[in-house]
């Protein structure tokens, strides 16, 4: 039993006595409103007992000032005055808990992100919101109610959406802890982006290498449930408690009667571009995405298939494995945490007119030329110009291709990867052909990584690439070669320079999915400006969202490299763990509850409630009215919104809390 | 450096300004509000916040009352349709709003007393930009004065 | 419009099937009019015996939203042993709306009660004939052609029928009690078929067009008089709430008093409440003590509920009124939006 | 010296001279009703009407009344009475039966343990003009219980209107020293006397609502439990119309406003209806009168059993409002008609 456990906890029964603690956040409040001043208020205020000021409340002195006078009894209700609740709300709910208060009886003013941080030039301004803010948190505290923590066990099992390099190495730490892990991959192979690569920066291991074994360990692994050519269909729902639905899409192969014997692939007539080749090579309509996919699974593209039904005859598929007539299978599963791992899309850079992507047939994009150089790739590592299939005596690359973007509609971030897989690229070519001239055009080289400096120094130095510090305004065909001729400034020379390339690779961007909305509106999480998904705190909580028990990791949260993505995999493995290894989490008793005297039965809340919480109940002393399963309800008020009769009430957002701090206008 | 840098003071003759309730649901727009601080975008000193779990949780006995208290103006702000962490309260809030909305008009409301936005917890810019907006809009319209009491 | 004629035929089918509906047992009892002791109102009755069928009457001063009685049940409705009987409801088109509404809302159930349609032409706007007659007593009302003709002492007047109908009747389409799957349908007579009334609601165009100052100003004058007793809250067959939001404490959200901000603020949320409920039978207006015009507001709800949500209450049982549905593309030009 | 001739024109005279002294109150038109309101022209002065639609009782006990303000100084609360009590009044054409409500409004506020300061000062300020009831409406019924459309009781001066001029007769005392300001209204002739006594005989004949009330009361007294209570509040939508309009209704609600925006507030006193269902409800959730068909019941054996058993009177003046403002046509007479069949009805059964 730890020392708080002990304690008597203060319940706050008695008329209230307001303890309210205005913090200086350093200079972030002191610096633009007077403090003092503001606790001077303050203690005007009805039923307030104790003002105090302090530079930092959230430091363990801080909390200790707050502690003693709720030890001492001069207080029961705790107001600080300071920085965002979502910031460190937690914090002091767990001070007061600390020091026998109830920590529902807890009320913050946030007069930091919507004070002073928004009218640092208005410091008038900024006072009298700091003042409004304090009177209505006042308002509020005076008529919180002590509350019970809801505990709800955690289903010790984790949802891992996305099978690349990221999603990978969390459900592989996940298992090696003991957990079951849902593995939900939507291509028909694990490996996501990083199986494409040839070599790694800035240490030019091979990427094959080190990825497949992980992808044969996750195949192998008896904790995690490998769903590929899987998508994840609905989530409801909580922390501890989702309930997911996934979809398995039909192969229209029977997986169980396949022998992988690749007779069918031969005899299908439809070749279609490859995706895993980003169209540098052509695949059947049945196909195996890549030699080395996990699973090796074969799989029917119905977008393509014309069902000829060669495929399907036993002299071509001596198992008879084929079924066109395959259909999803849904599996609903429950699922304590979820991590997010979707990757990115490449940039195409096609909109760019100036850089002739789809329009000269020597411009090809980095990942494309990743594949170009890979030993398994469409020509075998050796790469070759599209126009004629032969050595390139000359590539140029282009950097920062939809990223770094400040005009309508780009990019405005750094894509993190671009300048160090150019040099790379750069270096593996000129390994294979030291007498080709190679060209980066740069805005500023970033190379920040361990050991990438180190790598772009030798590539200059070593290999002789030429870096040229300019931005290319326009490329042009050669129409007798499909050459490209580039001009572009030097700006460190300060002079004009033109060359032709036999090949021209534009850096393209990391985007946030296409479709990633799909995966927000599904999970309830938010979108950061850049379009990537929003972490809880940029700073402390990198892995979480806001909502409990997901987590995000690898690009889907920004642009990084794989070690960066790999070192998030961890992180999220290790936050899902920290919640799952718990066995319950606690939430906050937020709920909707019912007035029964009030309730009429309408039924209005039933409809309007997005979880099937409320549900009609027979009363023996007021009839069919409704109620609230406190198991299902989130408490987001939809309900009680739209009540008439004031009947549905949100416990933390109560109606009486909302309407003293309206009457608090003044 | 702990010293306030402006000492703050109460000004005579300065221009009316405009005291507006906001009510802002907790995971979009609130978060929405501090980023607009964390990135330190400024907007007027008009906006008391008042943090909701959803928009869907926001009575119209809110904003009526907000208006018979005396608040010059009553902002709503939610997620985006699509966007709302509980679903769908964002869609049942914007039909109660949309009819509250014409109804205050109807009954003789200036319409730009009560205004209901979106902002997701991405827009600090675009939180700020309405906040200014609706600012000004209030602003423009002159105190809330129809609900004040004989004494 | 020949009313008196139509209403004897009415009244003597109306009496005809109740006959028959209480004789066969289909119903246990029946609610309907009969004849008021005043010369401008008529009074709810319920009968339970073929003796009593011939009370019944159909006029144009059946104004009360008989609904009113099921939700809850008055005592005579409910049997102690038997639970809820089968009641008849006397039904003009708004009376049938609000049942069919109050089914949408779990508070009826279509299944015990007998709609006896009426197909209704408007009930008389009592109050405004009243104040024109003015300080003068009104003996008898009678309804000859296209007038309504009134008489006292020693005036008589008539009134073009047309003019003096209730506001809410004027563009009422909905003449008959809607006749759907789930509620019997019986219906006394027929009626001119109405479907072809464009409602473009240009009644209260005028009123929209105002100022926002201009309206407020007509409104608090409306509403200056009132008197707060809450007889618009009780005659209406939608307000059926254990404990209306006046009434409320914990926190008291407005005043109680008959001040006009607080005056304003009851009726503006009551409409908001009323909002896609409304089944526009005006029973709140005419049933006013101080004879406010509450037509004005009903009809603004009707034009809101229908344009944005192409919705009109009391149609359908199954189908969710628009407060407790929603769609992702709803309008929403009312947002703020960047410039 | 007592009897005087005020001509219909000289009305406006008689405003101006008396608005100095008194607030003058009286009958005018307010969006179509005749109602009793403080008269800033003479011009709004409506003396030829049936009834007000809310009885004078207004004046006196209105609606809304503010019993005390309090402010907030620091964190003290200042209490502050109302300094307008002393103000006189002058209710100016009231019909006999809503001068005799003033009567019962009295007992009510004087007896017992709580004297109703406000009310009663206010009463004591207040000088009461009648004016007699030339054409009662089928509605009325004051003959029934003890009064007369040319009642004098409760009033200070009282009006007959005789055509273009109207009778002038000082009742009480302070009619006597009404009328002796108004030096310039000419002398009363015997003729005038006797148009007056015509008038009050013909209006006395045109009743057809007659009650036979201590009948009623006593029907009352034995019948708490009669089954025809079902039958009478059936039709009954409990919209409180009819307490409203009474005359003689007297409950009222307490209720704290509070102003936070200006750091005060007041405790004021709305009307409240024992048709409410809330009106009876307890704390606890326990509600005495839980059904209409107790509140409906309620309301007549107020008027006619416990107001003659309190005050020894019945506590209707019979202006007929409740019958004319019931929405469901659910009228007094209609009720009292069955309440008193079941006397018939017993009275069958013995003689049988």
């Amino acid at each position: 039993m730890t020392e708080t456990d002990k304690k008597i906890e203060i319940m706050g029964n008695e008329k209230p006595r307001i303890g309210i603690y205005v913090c200086h956040c350093g200079v972030n409040i002191g610096g633009v409103v007077s403090v003092p001043d503001l606790v001077e208020y303050a203690k005007t205020l009805p039923d307030v007992t104790v003002g105090r000021e302090y530079k930092f409340f959230c430091s363990d002195v801080g909390q200790k000032m707050i502690k003693e006078d709720i030890e001492a009894g001069l207080i029961n209700r705790v107001v600080v005055a300071a920085c965002s609740p979502r910031m460190h709300e937690p914090t002091f709910r767990i001070a007061c808990k600390e020091a026998g208060l109830n920590q529902f009886l807890f009320e913050m003013a946030n007069i930091r992100e919507h004070s002073t941080w928004v009218h640092m030039k208005d410091t008038e301004g900024a006072y009298e919101v700091a003042k409004d803010h304090i009177r209505l948190a006042i308002a509020k505290a005076r008529e919180l109610a002590p509350l019970a923590v809801q505990k709800v066990k955690v289903e010790p099992t984790t949802l891992i959406i996305g099978a690349g390099i990221t999603g990978m190495n969390s459900a592989l730490n996940l298992s090696a802890a003991g957990y079951k892990v849902y593995l939900v991959e939507r291509s028909a192979t694990i490996g996501g982006h990083m199986a494409q690569l040839d070599k790694t920066f800035p240490t030019m291991d091979c990427s094959s290498c080190i990825l497949t074994p992980k992808m044969s360990e996750i195949s192998r692994d008896k904790n995690i449930e490998l769903l590929t050519y899987s998508e994840v269909e609905e989530v409801t729902g909580y922390v501890g408690n989702f309930e997911v639905t996934i979809k398995k899409k039909p192969h229209y192969v029977d997986q169980e009667k396949c022998n992988g014997c690749g007779i069918c692939v031969d005899s299908c007539p439809i070749s279609v571009g490859n995706e895993f080749e980003l169209g540098l090579a052509t695949r059947k309509a049945i196909y195996v995405p890549f030699p080395q996919a996990v699973p090796s699974e074969y799989t029917i593209d119905m977008d393509s298939c014309v069902v000829c039904g060669i495929c399907a005859r036993e002299s071509v598929c001596e198992p008879l494995a084929i079924n066109y007539d395959d259909k999803p299978e849904y599996i609903t599963v429950d699922i304590g945490t979820i991590i997010v791992a979707t990757g990115y899309d490449e940039y195409d850079p096609s909109g760019l007119k100036q850089y002739g992507y789809g329009k000269y047939d020597n411009v090809i994009t980095g990942l494309q030329m990743e594949r170009l150089l890979s030993s398994f790739g469409p020509v075998i590592g050796k790469p070759v110009k599209p126009s004629d299939l032969k050595d390139p005596h000359s590539i140029a690359f282009l950097q920062c291709v939809g990223s770094r973007n400040f005009r309508e509609g780009g990019n405005k971030y750094c894509s993190r990867v671009c300048c160090m897989y150019a040099t790379k690229q750069a270096r593996q070519y000129k390994e294979k052909h030291p007498e080709a001239d190679i060209y980066i055009f740069y805005m500023d080289i970033r190379a920040f990584g361990k050991g990438y400096e180190e790598f772009y120094e030798s590539a200059a130095r070593d290999y002789g690439i030429n870096y040229v510090r300019g931005r290319i305004a326009e490329v042009r065909e050669n129409p007798l070669n499909h050459n490209i001729i580039i001009r572009s400034e030097d700006t460190l020379l300060q002079q004009p320079i033109e060359v032709e390339v036999e090949l021209f690779v534009l850096s393209a961007a990391i985007e946030p999915r296409a479709d990633s909305d799909s995966i927000t509106t599904l999970l309830r999480i938010q979108k950061s400006a850049d379009g990537f998904f929003l972490e809880a705190h940029p700073k402390l909580r990198p892995v979480d969202t806001l909502t409990e028990g997901i987590f995000i990791a690898g690009v889907s949260q920004g642009p990084k490299d794989i070690p960066d993505s790999v070192a998030q995999a961890k992180a999220a493995a290790a936050s899902a763990i920290a919640l799952m290894a718990k066995g319950e989490v606690e939430i906050e008793p937020f709920f909707a509850v019912i007035h029964a005297d009030r309730c009429s039965g309408c039924g209005m809340c039933i409809e309007n409630c997005a979880y099937g919480a409320i549900e009609y109940v027979d009363d023996r002393r007021f009839g069919t009215i409704a109620s609230v399963n406190v198991a299902l309800c989130k408490g987001c008020g939809a309900c009680s919104g739209n009540c008439r009769s004031s009947a549905i009430d949100i416990i933390g957002f109560s109606s009486e809390q909302l309407h003293s701090m309206i009457t608090k206008r003044q | 450096m702990t010293e306030p840098i402006v000492e703050t003071k109460q000004s005579e003759n300065k221009e009316w300004e405009p005291k507006i309730i906001a009510f802002l649901c907790n995971w979009c727009s609130y978060a929405g509000a501090d980023l607009a601080g964390v990135s330190r975008i400024q907007y007027p000193p008009n906006i008391r916040i008042v943090r909701v779990p959803c928009s869907g949780r926001i009575n119209a006995y809110f904003i009526i009352k907000s208006l018979t208290d005396g608040w010059d103006g009553v902002l709503i702000s939610g997620c985006h349709p699509g966007d709302c962490h509980y679903i769908s309260g964002n869609l049942v809030a914007r039909r109660r709003f949309a009819i509250l909305k014409e109804l205050l008009e109807f009954f003789g409301i200036e319409p730009g007393r009560v205004n209901f936005m979106w902002a997701s917890a991405a827009e600090g810019e675009r939180f700020a930009v309405l906040v200014r907006k609706a600012t000004e809009i209030v602003k423009k319209l002159g105190p809330n004065t129809k609900f004040e009491k004989k004494w | 419009m020949g009313l008196e004629t139509v209403n004897k035929d009415i009244e003597t089918n109306l009496r005809e099937i109740a006959r028959g509906l209480l004789k066969d047992k289909k119903v246990d009892v029946i609610i309907g009019y009969k004849k008021g002791t005043l010369p401008l109102l008529s009074q709810p009755i319920i009968i339970d015996s073929e003796e009593e069928v011939d009370k019944l009457i159909w006029n144009n001063l059946c104004y009360v939203n008989l609904a009113k009685y099921l939700v809850p049940r008055v005592p005579r409705f409910v049997d102690s042993e038997k639970g809820n009987l089968k009641v008849g409801v006397v039904s003009k088109g708004c009376v049938g709306r609000a049942l069919i509404h109050l089914a949408s809302e779990n508070k009826i159930n279509l299944d015990e009660i007998t709609i006896i349609g009426i197909p209704c032409n408007g009930v008389i706007n009592r109050q405004r004939i009243e104040m024109e007659i003015g300080e003068k007593e009104i003996l008898e009302v009678s309804v000859s052609g296209d007038n309504i003709i009134v008489k006292g002492k020693d005036f008589e007047k008539e009134f073009p029928f047309d003019e003096y109908m209730n506001d809410l009747c004027k563009g009422c389409k909905i003449r008959k009690p809607p006749l759907v799957s789930k509620a019997p349908d019986l219906c006394v007579g027929e009626c001119e078929e109405y479907s072809n009334i464009v409602d473009d609601f240009s009644d209260i165009a005028e009123f929209e067009a105002l100022t926002p100052e201009e309206k407020w100003n007509q409104i608090t004058e409306e509403l200056s008089v009132c008197t707060r007793c809450y007889a618009c809250r009780e005659a209406c067959p939608m307000c059926y709430c254990n404990l209306c939001f006046v009434d409320q404490n914990k926190p008291v959200w407005f005043g109680k008093t008959t001040d006009l901000p607080d005056v304003f603020v009851y009726h503006l949320i009551r409409a908001m409440h009323m909002a896609g409920r409304c089944v526009a039978c005006g029973a709140c207006s005419l049933v006013c003590p101080m004879g406010i015009d509450l037509n004005k507001i009903n009809r603004k709800l009707e034009k809101i509920v229908k344009e944005r949500f192409d919705f009109t209450s009391g149609l359908d049982p199954d189908v969710l009124p628009p407060m407790v549905d929603f769609k992702m593309d709803d309008a929403q030009e009312f947002m703020l939006e960047e410039d | 010296m007592v009897e005087k001739i005020l001509k219909k024109d000289d009305i406006g005279k008689l405003y101006s001279e008396l608005e100095k002294e008194y607030k003058f109150y009286a009958p005018t038109k307010v969006k179509g009703n005749i109602a009793f309101k403080h008269i800033l022209n003479a011009e709004e002065i409506e003396l030829d009407y049936l009834n007000s639609k809310v009885p004078p009782k207004d004046v006196l006990f209105p609606q809304k009344e503010t019993i005390f303000e309090y402010r907030y100084e620091g964190k003290e609360v200042i209490i502050e009475e109302r300094k307008d009590l002393d103000d006189k009044l002058l209710i100016f054409g009231v019909r006999p039966c809503d001068a005799y409500s003033f009567k019962l409004l009295e007992d009510f506020f004087a007896s017992g343990d709580f004297q109703d300061d406000i009310f009663l000062k206010k009463r004591e300020n207040a000088t009461i003009i009648g004016i007699g009831c030339n054409s009662p409406r089928q509605s009325c019924f004051c003959t029934s219980v003890g009064g007369h459309p040319f009642q004098k009781e409760s009033t200070d001066v009282f009006l007959s209107d005789l055509g273009d001029t109207y009778l002038v007769e000082a009742i009480s005392e302070k009619g006597k020293e009404l009328v002796k300001k108004l030096s310039w209204l000419a002398d009363a002739k015997k003729a005038d006397m006797e148009k007056s006594k015509e008038l009050a005989k013909l209006a006395e004949d045109s009743f057809t609502t007659k009650f036979n009330f201590d009948l009623v009361t006593k029907v009352l007294d034995e019948n708490f439990e009669h089954p025809v209570w079902q039958e009478i509040s059936e039709s009954c939508i409990g919209c409180s119309s009819c307490t409203f309009l009474c005359p003689t209704c007297t409950c009222f609600d307490v209720i704290d406003e509070n102003d936070e925006y200006n750091n005060r507030g007041r405790r004021i006193r709305i009307w409240d209806t024992c048709q409410s269902c809330l009106y009876t409800l307890e704390t606890s959730g326990h509600n005495p009168r839980p059904a209409k068909i107790q509140r409906c019941r309620n309301r007549i054996m107020h008027k006619f059993s416990y107001y003659p058993s309190n005050y020894d009177c019945l506590g209707c003046v019979g202006c007929g409002r409740c019958i004319t403002a019931c929405p469901v046509n659910n009228e007094l007479r209609l009720i009292i008609d069955k309440i008193l069949e079941i006397q018939e009805k017993s009275g069958e059964k013995v003689s049988a």
